[in-house]
């Protein structure tokens, strides 16, 4: 890497510093060379931290996002990564947008140049006389300072955006079951089922145990109150 | 600079001062003399005497100044009563409520609780006579403290400030452990 | 009141308010009805346009302003003293750009675009009026929205929002779609 030319103060933020970076290796924006960006990227962090230790936050969090972007590429099935990468590409996009849009209005601008007047001191009385309801005022401190004093959580419907739905494929709940019948030769049903694990995934897992009993790999052995489900070869009969 | 421009020039730091602003400041400014600059003044004079023009210029020997013609003062002061009358922005109720709740306290405590830059509502609250200043706090800087005033009762319909509605419990309670910025005064 | 009489107290007005005021302001104060002080404030627009004149008439749409010209801006600098103002930096231009191409918006999708806190160039921009509180989201939290204000418009040079440049294509395209976060509004 060459010489530090420029300063952490020249980037008006990380994104600004990844844009610069993918534009000096002549990088794809829509499919980033992961590993050569991070590389990039670290070692001007580390070298800017020699010459000021104020760094902002913000650049290490990118660094930290970077580097576990390029973790998840090295996993053999790198959908995730893939994801994460995809979401980059589309916020530098937008900063990108942004900044060209900064430029131009930069060039339009000549707030400095126009003068207007202060209001002709006429004498005038200001005095307010409308009349509002006190309740008014309860309600606008509410909305004032309520956010910070409210303990309620919020209504879980306004995460919702922010939640991934988890996803539980009834195949990795197929080799689960497989894999404790191995173990155990017997499980009890019930016990396949841990509602902490979530809906869905007690979901694949029901949908699994039809699968194997389809396919003949299990049996359901009426047990009193307990269902128990054995191997088919070599199981409880 | 032809004299279009000059006058062009002058005209415009007329307007944009305000105050009174003396020969020798438009002399300078334009880099014109002063014979120069008078006979572009008596002609701006002129022209704002036609008729439709709403200012005009007033010579106080060797400063000048620019106002609306005493003529249109009906209308100006209609225009400027309206404004008056707007009513509260819902930002200004909410720094108004944050006073009436907490007072006295500081612009910084105002702008603590919203979150953002509050000044110019609290400026624009003061002229309304709805909030006064109350003194300075005895604290880093001694800040200026505001308090409602008999304006605000009477524009609320109450007759102290004990009958403003009463909070939310757990919202009041919070508010003194939780908020960084404590009510400067109890 | 005819016309002259008219338009001498529309001016008047303007130039005594100094801040932009609405067209039904103007009407409701001179008693006139909004055509024809849509025709008196275009003559006043023609009218200021002439050599010798050193102010204009800003138009927002609905509501109106007088400012001085552009290009006797040095003059009056010089004359009223003002240091040669601070420009706005590179990161005040970005943060007006995505408040003016997404408004209504919260600080933090201004912060979630940039990638950096934008607090203080926020506050600052409201200080320089360039943008102003639009009320609170129906978002948790409810966090206060930002606008653009007319005095933006002016010193921008346009009269309406309509009137900013065109996004960059591609990547309005590619980057509204999918990952950009969704202004909270629509």
């Amino acid at each position: 890497m060459e010489k530090l030319t420029f300063h952490l103060a020249d980037f008006e933020g990380p994104l600004d510093l990844v844009l610069h970076l993918i534009a000096k290796n002549k990088l794809n924006i829509y499919d980033i060379e992961i590993t050569l960006l991070v590389e990039q990227y670290l070692e001007y962090i580390a070298r800017a931290q020699q010459e000021d230790l104020e760094i902002m936050s913000e650049f290490l969090e990118m660094a930290a996002r970077l580097v576990y972007i390029k973790t998840l590429m090295l996993l053999p099935r790198h959908d995730e990564g893939e994801a994460l990468k995809q979401e980059l590409t589309g916020q530098l996009l937008e900063y990108q947008a942004c900044k060209a849009i900064a430029g131009r209005l930069s060039a339009m601008y000549r707030g400095g140049d126009l003068f207007v007047r202060q209001m002709q001191n006429i004498p005038s009385d200001m005095l307010y006389t409308r009349t509002h309801a006190p309740q008014e005022l309860a309600s606008a401190y509410m909305l004032a300072a309520g956010r910070k004093l409210r303990r309620l959580p919020p209504p879980a419907e306004s995460f919702s955006p922010m939640i991934k739905r988890e996803y539980v494929s009834v195949q990795s709940r197929i080799s689960y079951v497989l894999k404790r019948l191995y173990q155990n030769q017997k499980v009890n049903f019930y016990e396949l089922f841990d509602a902490r694990q979530g809906r869905s995934s007690m979901v694949a897992t029901f949908l699994a145990v039809l699968e194997l009993l389809k396919d003949n790999r299990l049996r359901l052995q009426e047990n009193g109150q307990q269902i128990m489900l054995c191997k088919n070869s070599g199981g409880l009969d | 600079m032809n004299i279009n421009e000059l006058t062009g020039a002058i005209h415009a730091i007329l307007f944009a001062s305000g105050e009174e602003i003396s020969l020798a400041r438009l002399c300078e400014a334009c880099g014109a003399d002063k014979k120069t600059v008078r006979g572009v003044l008596a002609n701006l004079q002129d022209k704002f005497q036609q008729e439709g023009c709403g200012v005009q210029l007033c010579d106080f020997g060797d400063s000048y100044q620019l106002c609306s013609k005493a003529e249109y003062a009906p209308y100006v002061k209609k225009a400027l009563d309206i404004k008056r009358n707007m009513p509260l922005s819902q930002a200004a109720f909410e720094v108004l409520s944050i006073i009436a709740y907490n007072q006295p306290v500081t612009k910084s405590f105002v702008e603590q609780i919203r979150g953002v830059d509050s000044s110019s509502i609290v400026n624009s609250l003061c002229e309304k006579g709805l909030i006064q200043e109350a003194g300075r706090l005895e604290l880093p800087g001694r800040p200026i403290a505001y308090e409602t005033t008999s304006n605000f009762l009477r524009c609320f319909g109450i007759s102290s400030l004990n009958e403003l509605p009463e909070l939310p419990r757990e919202a009041s309670s919070d508010a003194q452990e939780e908020e960084a910025p404590q009510p400067p005064q109890t």
